[in-house]
Parts: C-alpha cells; sequence; structure tokens
C-alpha cells in the first residue's frame, strides 16, 4: 500500500474541483431536452410515453399546427424516452446539466 | 438494572447508507442478538406499476436501485419480452450482458470501497472508488449516464456500441484488471484488513442452504448457486465462465469471491466484446401485451433477482413481483451478528452488500431472534451468549455499563 | 426425454391429483397449480426427494373473484417450478410453508398485509410490510384499492 | 511577571498552540487527503470549522451532567496547553523545568484522555457511554508502553526531566541511534493516545457514530477539538525533544528546528493513518501488550546495557 500511498504525494489529484473545473460530459449525455418547433407535428406521443408526466405539449396557434412544448425540469428524469418515441425527431437531448433552481416555478420551462 | 444496553444503529447512522434500522442486545463489546427494523423506504413500486404502461415501468423500475438498475430492468424487461413472446436481437442481448457485467463490476468495486469504509480504512476506500470511475466512465460513454444506464427497451436496446467504443472498453478492462490485481494483493496481504475479516461474521454451508442466502453471501459459504449458470438468461449459456466460490465462510471469503469474480467479469467482458455479433438492435415491440406470465430470474451484482410479470391483453401489466437480493439475504445478517463483536457489525452488515431501497420497495421486517437451530427464543439465545461469554474469560455481569 | 418431462411424470406419478396440473413453460420452467390443502405434501416431498430447497418469493395475485399465490421452488439443477394455488376471496385462508421453508416467513407477512390473507401457522409478530399504524381492512396490493389522493390529478397545470 | 503572562498567552502559551495546531490539523488533513490522491482542503479549513462551530449553538442533552458537559472541554484545553511549558521549544530548555519534569508532562498528557472519558460518560448517551468505555481501555493498553519507550532514554540520558534528556541527547547525538526501538513504540502508542486510525476505535464512526463527543455540540465540540489539535502538538513535540536530537542556540534557526521535527512526526502520522484500517479494540490491547511493551522493555534493557558499558 505504501508503493501506492507515497507517491501519490506528487502526483496530480484525481478530484476534479467541480463548480469552478466544468468536467466534459460523454458525448450522448442525456441532458435537458431541446424541441425544434419546425418538425413537431403535435401527435402527443411523448406525453404518453413520458414516465413521470413531465412534457407538455400545446397548440399555440388558431389556424396553423405550431406546438410549443413546456417540461417541468423537476419532474423530468432525462430518460430520452420522448426523444425515442417521437416519430418526427423533434425532440433532442442536449448537453447540458446542472439545472437547479431555488423554486419550483421557474422549473417549468418553455424549451 | 438490566444487564444488557440496546444499541439503536439506525434508521440514521454513519455506518449505514440508507435508512434501515438494526437493535442490537449488547453484552460488553459483543452482540448478543439483533433485531432488523425495515420499511423505510417503502415507496409501493410495484402498486405503481400496475397503473403504467410497460415502458413507464421500465422507467420506475430502473429507480428501485441505483446501484443495480440495469439488473431489476433487464430482469423486467426480459419477463415483458416472454409474455410477449419478443425473440430480442442478438446483438441486443450481447449489449444487455455487456452492460450488465460492466455494472457487476462497478458494483462489486463500490462494495471494496464500502467495506473498506466500515472498518475505517479510508485510503483504500478513496482509491477503489477512485478506479471506479474508471467503469463509470466507460457505462456513460455507452449510454449516456453514470448511473441510470436507461439502454433497455422493449424489444431491445436503445443504444449501440461503435468498434471505438470496443476498444476503449478493452482498454479500460486492462486496466481495472491490473488494479483488481493490486486490491487483491492488498486485502490479502495488508495484516490490520486480515485481523478484521478473517473470522467475522460466520455463516456456515447448512445455515445458508437454509436460511436461502444467495450471491456472493451463499457462494462464499461454499453454496455453489449462481443464476448465470444454474439458468442462463441472455447469452451466458453461450460464454465460458467460472462460478466462484469459496468455503471461507467469514467476511475475508466474502472478499476473495466478490474479488475473483471481478477477475471472472473481466473475462466475461473481453469475451462479449469480442464476440459481438452484427445485427439490429431492437425488434418492433407491441404496445399491448397478452395475457401471459413469466418469471425470470437474473444474477444482480448481489445475487439473484426475481421479477414476475403477468399481461392481461392491455398496456399495462396486471401484476409485476420483484424481489430483490438482499431481501433472501436478511435472514442470514441477523444469524451472523449474533455473538459477533459491536466493532464487526458494520462490516458484517455491509458484507451480504445490502440494498435496502430494492429491499423495501414493497417490505418491512422484524426479525425475530434467529438462533442456531430454527428459531430461538430470545431468552434461550441471551442466555446461550452470556454463557459463550463466561465461557471465554469474561463475566458480563461484572460490567456496569447501563445506568 | 427431457429433464422437465421426466420431473413431471415422476411428481404425476406420485400425486395422481396433480395430473393435467402441469405446463412446461419453456425449458426450466413449470407451472403446477395445487389444490390449497395438499400444497404442503407436495413441498415437502419436492425439498426432500427433488431437492427444491429454494424457495424464491411468493407472489400474491388479486384475479378479482380468487387469489392466486405463486411459490417459486428451484433446485440447483437451474429448474424453477411455479407452485401455484388459489383461495375464494370469501375465504382467504392459506396455510403457512414455513415448516419446510424457513425463509417463508417475510413472504407471509407481505401477503398478509398487502393481500389481507390469512396464513395459518404463521407466528405472531409485528404488522409488517406496511407501518405500525396501517389502518385495518386496507390491502394495498387488492384491485379495488386505491391511494387516498388517486383522484388528484398529476398533470401540469396551465 | 510581564515575561511569565506573555509565555501563557503569546509564545509558547495558548495563542501559538491554537494556531499552530490548526496549522498542523491542517498539515495532517492535506497530507491525508494528498495520500489519498485527493485535492484535500484550503489551508483556512481547520479555522474556519473552529470558527463555525464557536458560532453554533452548544446543545446540553437534558440528562446529561451540566456542569460536568460544560467545564470538560475548557479543563481538556487546559490540561494540555500546561504541557507545553515544560517542553523546549528552541534549543534544549524549557521555560519552567525541574528534574522529573517528565512524569508530571506524562500525567498531564493522561487528563485529556480522562476528560474525554468524563465527557462521555456524563453525556448520559449509548454511544458515547460505549465510546467513554472504549476510550479508557485503550487508554490501559497503550500508556505503559509509552511511558517505558520514554523510560528507557532517561535512563541512558541520567535525567528525568525533559530538557535534561534532549541536552544529552543534543551533545551525544550518537546516542539517539539506540532509542530506534523506543522512537517506534512511541510513534506507534502515540497513535492510541491520538486516537487515530488504526486506534481510532473510541470515536470509530461507522460504530459509534462519534464516541465519546456523539452529544457535544457548538463551542464545547470546538473546544474538544482545539484540545485534541494541541494534544497533537504537545505530543509531537515531546517525542521530537526525547527522540531527535536536532538543535540550535540560536533562537530563531532553533524554533525552526523544532517545527521541522515536529511536522516530521506530523508526516509520519498522517501516513500510518493512510496506511491502516481500524482495529477491533480487543486486538489493540493484545497488540499492545504483546507487542509494543515487550519492544519497550527491550529499549530499557539496551540502554541498561549501553549505560553500564559506558
Amino acid at each position: 500500500m505504501l508503493s501506492l500511498v507515497f507517491p501519490s504525494l506528487f502526483k496530480k489529484p484525481a478530484t476534479v474541483l467541480y463548480p469552478f473545473v466544468k468536467p466534459e460530459v460523454v458525448a450522448n449525455f442525456r441532458g435537458k431536452l431541446k424541441f425544434d418547433q419546425s418538425k413537431c407535428i403535435g401527435c402527443k406521443i411523448c406525453m404518453r410515453d413520458c414516465p413521470s408526466e413531465a412534457i407538455e405539449i400545446f397548440r399555440i396557434s388558431e389556424t396553423e399546427k405550431i406546438f410549443k412544448a413546456v417540461v417541468r425540469l423537476d419532474r423530468c428524469l432525462y430518460c430520452g424516452q420522448c426523444t425515442d418515441s417521437c416519430p418526427k425527431d423533434a425532440l433532442e437531448m442536449t448537453k447540458e446539466f446542472a439545472l437547479a433552481h431555488f423554486n419550483r416555478e421557474s422549473l417549468r420551462v418553455d424549451i | 438494572m438490566s444487564k444488557r444496553v440496546i444499541i439503536p444503529l439506525g434508521p440514521q447512522h454513519p455506518a449505514l447508507k440508507e435508512p434501515e434500522s438494526f437493535t442490537l442486545y449488547l453484552e460488553g463489546e459483543r452482540v448478543a442478538a439483533s433485531n432488523v427494523t425495515l420499511g423505510y423506504n417503502h415507496r409501493g413500486i410495484e402498486k405503481a406499476c400496475e397503473e403504467r404502461s410497460y415502458i413507464q415501468c421500465l422507467y420506475l423500475l430502473e429507480r428501485v436501485c441505483g446501484i443495480c438498475s440495469h439488473s431489476h430492468t433487464t430482469a423486467f424487461i426480459t419477463a415483458a419480452e416472454e409474455v410477449a413472446q419478443l425473440e430480442i436481437p442478438k446483438r441486443a442481448k450481447y449489449i444487455r450482458t455487456l452492460i450488465g457485467e460492466l455494472e457487476r463490476v462497478h458494483s462489486h468495486l463500490l462494495w471494496v470501497g464500502v467495506a473498506a469504509h466500515e472498518i475505517g480504512f479510508d485510503t483504500l476506500f478513496m482509491y477503489s472508488w477512485r478506479d471506479r470511475e474508471v467503469v463509470m466512465d466507460i457505462l456513460a460513454m455507452l449510454t449516456g449516464n453514470r448511473v441510470q444506464y436507461s439502454i433497455n427497451t422493449l424489444g431491445g436496446v436503445r443504444r449501440d456500441v461503435s468498434d471505438s467504443q470496443k476498444e476503449e472498453i478493452l482498454k479500460a478492462i486492462d486496466i481495472l484488471e491490473e488494479r483488481t490485481k493490486y486490491y487483491i494483493d492488498v486485502v490479502t496481504t495488508e495484516t490490520t484488513m486480515m485481523g478484521r475479516l478473517k473470522n467475522v461474521g460466520g455463516l456456515t454451508h447448512e445455515i445458508a442452504t437454509k436460511l436461502n442466502a444467495l450471491g456472493p453471501l451463499a457462494r462464499a459459504s461454499g453454496v455453489d448457486r449462481d443464476i448465470r449458470r444454474d439458468d442462463p438468461y441472455l447469452v451466458y449459456d453461450e460464454i465460458p465462465f467460472n462460478v466462484i466460490t469459496n468455503d471461507g465462510c467469514d467476511v475475508f471469503g466474502r472478499v476473495v469471491v466478490r474479488a475473483l469474480e471481478l477477475i471472472e467479469s473481466y473475462r466475461i467482458i473481453r469475451y462479449v466484446v469480442k464476440n459481438m455479433p452484427d445485427g439490429d438492435l431492437t425488434v418492433k415491440a407491441p404496445r399491448k401485451l397478452p395475457a401471459n406470465e413469466a418469471t425470470v430470474r437474473y444474477e444482480a451484482p448481489r445475487g439473484e433477482d426475481l421479477h414476475y410479470v403477468r399481461g392481461n391483453g392491455t398496456e399495462k401489466p396486471e401484476r409485476v413481483k420483484l424481489r430483490a437480493p438482499t431481501m433472501a439475504n436478511l435472514a442470514s445478517i441477523s444469524y451472523m451478528l449474533d455473538g459477533g463483536y459491536l466493532a464487526d457489525v458494520p462490516i458484517v452488515i455491509a458484507a451480504i452488500d445490502p440494498c435496502f431501497s430494492c429491499t423495501d420497495r414493497a417490505i418491512s421486517i422484524k426479525q425475530i431472534d434467529s438462533g442456531r437451530e430454527g428459531t430461538l427464543e430470545w431468552n434461550n439465545l441471551r442466555t446461550y451468549s452470556i454463557e459463550w461469554y463466561k465461557n471465554h474469560g469474561f463475566d458480563a455481569h461484572k460490567i456496569k455499563l447501563s445506568r | 426425454m427431457s429433464k422437465e418431462e421426466n420431473l413431471v411424470a415422476e411428481l404425476t406419478q406420485k400425486f395422481p391429483f396433480l395430473s393435467e396440473k402441469f405446463v412446461i413453460v419453456r425449458a426450466r420452467r413449470i407451472t403446477v397449480e395445487v389444490d390449497r390443502d395438499n400444497v404442503l405434501d407436495v413441498f415437502k416431498y419436492l425439498y426432500s426427494v427433488h431437492k427444491f430447497d429454494f424457495l424464491s418469493t411468493i407472489t400474491g395475485l388479486d384475479s378479482v373473484e380468487n387469489f392466486e399465490f405463486i411459490y417459486p421452488v428451484s433446485n440447483f439443477e437451474g429448474i424453477l417450478l411455479s407452485v401455484k394455488i388459489f383461495a375464494p376471496k370469501t375465504d382467504p385462508v392459506i396455510k403457512s410453508v414455513l415448516e419446510v421453508y424457513k425463509g417463508a416467513i417475510y413472504y407471509e407477512r407481505e401477503l398478509e398485509d398487502m393481500f389481507g390473507v390469512k396464513v395459518e401457522g404463521l407466528p405472531a409478530g409485528r404488522h409488517y410490510p406496511l407501518p405500525e399504524d396501517w389502518p385495518e381492512g386496507e390491502y394495498p396490493l387488492r384491485k379495488d384499492w386505491k391511494p387516498k389522493n388517486a383522484d388528484q390529478p398529476n398533470k401540469v397545470e396551465e | 511577571m510581564l515575561l511569565s503572562l506573555l509565555y501563557i498567552f503569546i509564545f509558547p502559551g495558548i495563542l501559538f498552540l491554537s494556531v499552530y495546531g490548526l496549522a498542523l490539523e491542517y498539515l495532517d488533513r492535506k497530507l491525508y487527503a494528498r495520500f489519498q490522491n485527493r485535492v484535500g482542503p484550503p489551508w483556512f479549513q481547520p479555522f474556519a470549522d473552529f470558527m463555525k462551530l464557536m458560532g453554533k449553538e452548544g446543545i446540553i442533552p437534558t440528562h446529561a451532567d451540566k456542569t460536568m458537559f460544560k467545564v470538560l472541554p475548557s479543563f481538556a484545553v487546559a490540561a494540555v496547553s500546561v504541557v507545553i511549558l515544560y517542553l523546549p521549544i528552541w534549543g534544549t530548555n524549557s521555560l519552567y523545568s525541574f528534574d522529573g519534569d517528565l512524569i508530571v508532562v506524562l500525567y498531564l498528557l493522561t487528563i485529556p484522555t480522562i476528560t474525554f472519558f468524563i465527557a462521555g460518560w456524563s453525556s448520559n448517551s449509548l454511544y458515547a457511554t460505549i465510546g467513554a468505555v472504549r476510550t479508557i481501555t485503550q487508554l490501559f493498553a497503550y500508556e505503559v508502553p509509552l511511558f517505558m519507550s520514554l523510560l528507557g532514554p532517561a535512563i541512558l540520558a541520567n535525567s528525568w526531566s525533559v530538557s535534561g534528556i534532549a541536552a544529552f541527547y543534543s551533545n551525544n547525538p550518537l546516542m539517539a541511534l539506540a532509542n530506534i526501538p523506543g522512537f517506534i513504540v512511541a510513534i506507534i502508542a502515540i497513535q492510541g493516545k491520538l486516537e487515530r486510525s488504526p486506534f481510532d476505535i473510541p470515536d470509530a464512526e461507522t460504530e459509534i457514530v462519534a464516541g465519546p463527543f456523539t452529544e457535544y455540540s457548538g463551542r464545547f465540540l470546538a473546544f474538544f477539538r482545539m484540545a485534541i489539535d494541541i494534544e497533537m502538538i504537545v505530543v509531537a513535540s515531546l517525542v521530537a525533544a526525547v527522540f531527535l536530537p536536532f538543535w540550535s542556540t540560536s533562537i530563531g534557526l532553533g524554533i525552526v528546528i523544532y517545527l521541522v521535527k515536529t511536522v516530521f512526526i506530523v508526516f509520519i502520522l498522517a501516513l500510518i493513518r493512510a496506511l491502516m484500517a481500524r482495529i477491533r479494540i480487543e486486538q489493540m490491547v493484545n497488540f499492545c501488550w504483546k507487542f509494543l511493551a515487550p519492544l519497550a522493555i527491550l529499549q530499557i534493557l539496551i540502554d541498561i546495557i549501553i549505560k553500564v558499558l559506558l
């Protein structure tokens, strides 16, 4: 054990000082959702498949088929099922993380 | 004036990472008897599953336990696919096996750290967790997350493994194998560790069989039971591997079993990576599953994980039943604690690698003091303990500990 | 004949009332329906002769008019035999298997609390999977049981 | 008079001890972290911890003995602080010295352990009581080897005062080589004295939460932690004075040498802490009596033989 412990005095620490040093997340990280309004057809399969009722799709125009998505970050599990379920690939997951906030209302965001 | 001291260990205690309660009846430093109370983590998951579609259940069951999340989803999804009579592609099976074995590596390395921490050896804890980051990074690279992999879906897997990722895996496995061999060396030569692990928490072969112990706990008592070989699922019937058993019957034996299982897991991972066939990742799965039933046993890192699924022709399952390995090993805990030292309680509890979230998904336990032969009355056990004590040259009645 | 068929043949010979009750689902999976009064004899025979010494769990099921209980027992050959017994809802009483399987005590207590069945021969003990102050007559895993706030919508309000 | 006050309150009294104690605690924690390949705390962390604890509410349990509960932390700090007056800081002369102060120092060093015991006992809590019993059991195990390991050098130096021993070995540095077994025993025994791994049995957190200090909070706990920090300096200074024969007549260089010696001892202590698992109380007692005590007796024999030969 000594041969492991002693040399590590002179090695770079394995820990990362997180808030000061942002780690690089993996390429296919499942972070905050991103919504592409132009692709959405309003089928609402994502709403039906979401395990935690985190996402909702609203129609915002009376005349045209334009939709907006609202996601509740406090409920979202970041499982990515909605991106798999979406038939038009309107949803995708970004690398954005650290989404905490001080109140619940701020966690309900339009994406 | 009572001669025994009753020590609560939990629900909140530094030695326990999850809420559960052990009541220890102490005679000096010796544990005369113990009670286990669980239920603090009861979340009603089985009931909740009945009100969700199969896909939603999958993500719920993934959160039964953080560490064996892949075990629970794989067991559930295999059962669901059996209900639906789906044959998933070979490549998907290989990827599930790969993630499952990587999870076993991560779980066992985590356990080494926890066990070292329980006996006050924080340096080993820090180093084994540092090296665990290697496998965590691999899992994150493959699945997109460090803990909740979410790789299973009805009819296959969600992410593919590319050739460059395969190389990364093999590289990481080489590093891990070297590190694991080093830790085996440390654990088997470091005198303070040996002193703390040898002849602690004894569980003989007969008792282990009788109390239906499973997983590394049972294998360290010489019970040759491994679902991967006995009742193969996924592609384990194609993979050559050995089932590790040990006749130590103590905590040290459990360390050895887990350490050698790590080495076996590395072999399995290498085989899986090298022999992974090409093909599709998923087959088309129906949303409504027929009225049928299936029972699946899965060798999770901690032992046999059993899932029972019954469909009823709708989108939602009629009944989902899961039994986590810790649940079956609880009977052994009280047995192993009795007669040991207070100082050994944390390591003995840690030695079954308890996961109380899994266990508590729908259960709580008040275990009657289990004795040498079946169920001993508390008084008999206490008398037994006091006599044992006297025979070893120490009379508990002379200590005034409690007021 | 496969080992599953051998086992079925042998058990049918020993217990004639079990004929036609066996289903070989797939390799290593057999289910059998047993009358609740005979189940202990079957378990004793399985335990001692065929070394089915491992009881994984007891699954309870509420199938509207009946309760169904499934005992998956296994041996070292990897055969999982699911023994099913039924109890009508009007008379929900089953016998304890504790004398054969020592580890069953937790599973049986779970049945008592979650389904409200009476398990004969189970030693008195603590209120079991549920907290001590759980109200009488509330059995969560029965199909007609709903949580208190089940009618409150859990939707995103707009 | 003014000089005495200066000695007591500034240097090497309370102020120096608190600052240097916190500095050594930082060094210990930092080294421990670096041994484990971690980053470790920033330099002001022990000070920040101390200030934070001082500002927190001190909760006294209903069933505890209130007077004892409040008095004991200050008592522990006072007892360990007094010891420094008898230890040589620079050069070989301590501030107050008389023949036989070695015995006084050893007994003063026992007092904090006793206060831990009483503190645990008077908290009237289960974990604290068990911690207290373990503290006192451990005291009986390591105290005798520690005393005997210091006895050998004293016999060879023919002096019962710490400064006398220090002066002897500083004048005859080669003689210190005879005391290597004693040095090993002393280093191991002070691990027990300071309740550090592998002998952190009395406050084993995974077993009995925080041992005797389970019920302590706020400034009472702050004082106890300060007492433990000061105890570390004092014990390190004692071992340095008896076993490490380097000195200088000038005050400046003398203090530097003193600091180097104590830092060296803390380095060894941190290394041992990083390398060992916690052992059980009965293994600890066995180890102390079966290995440390004979080794200490061997040390005494070596010293007597050398003395006779000379």
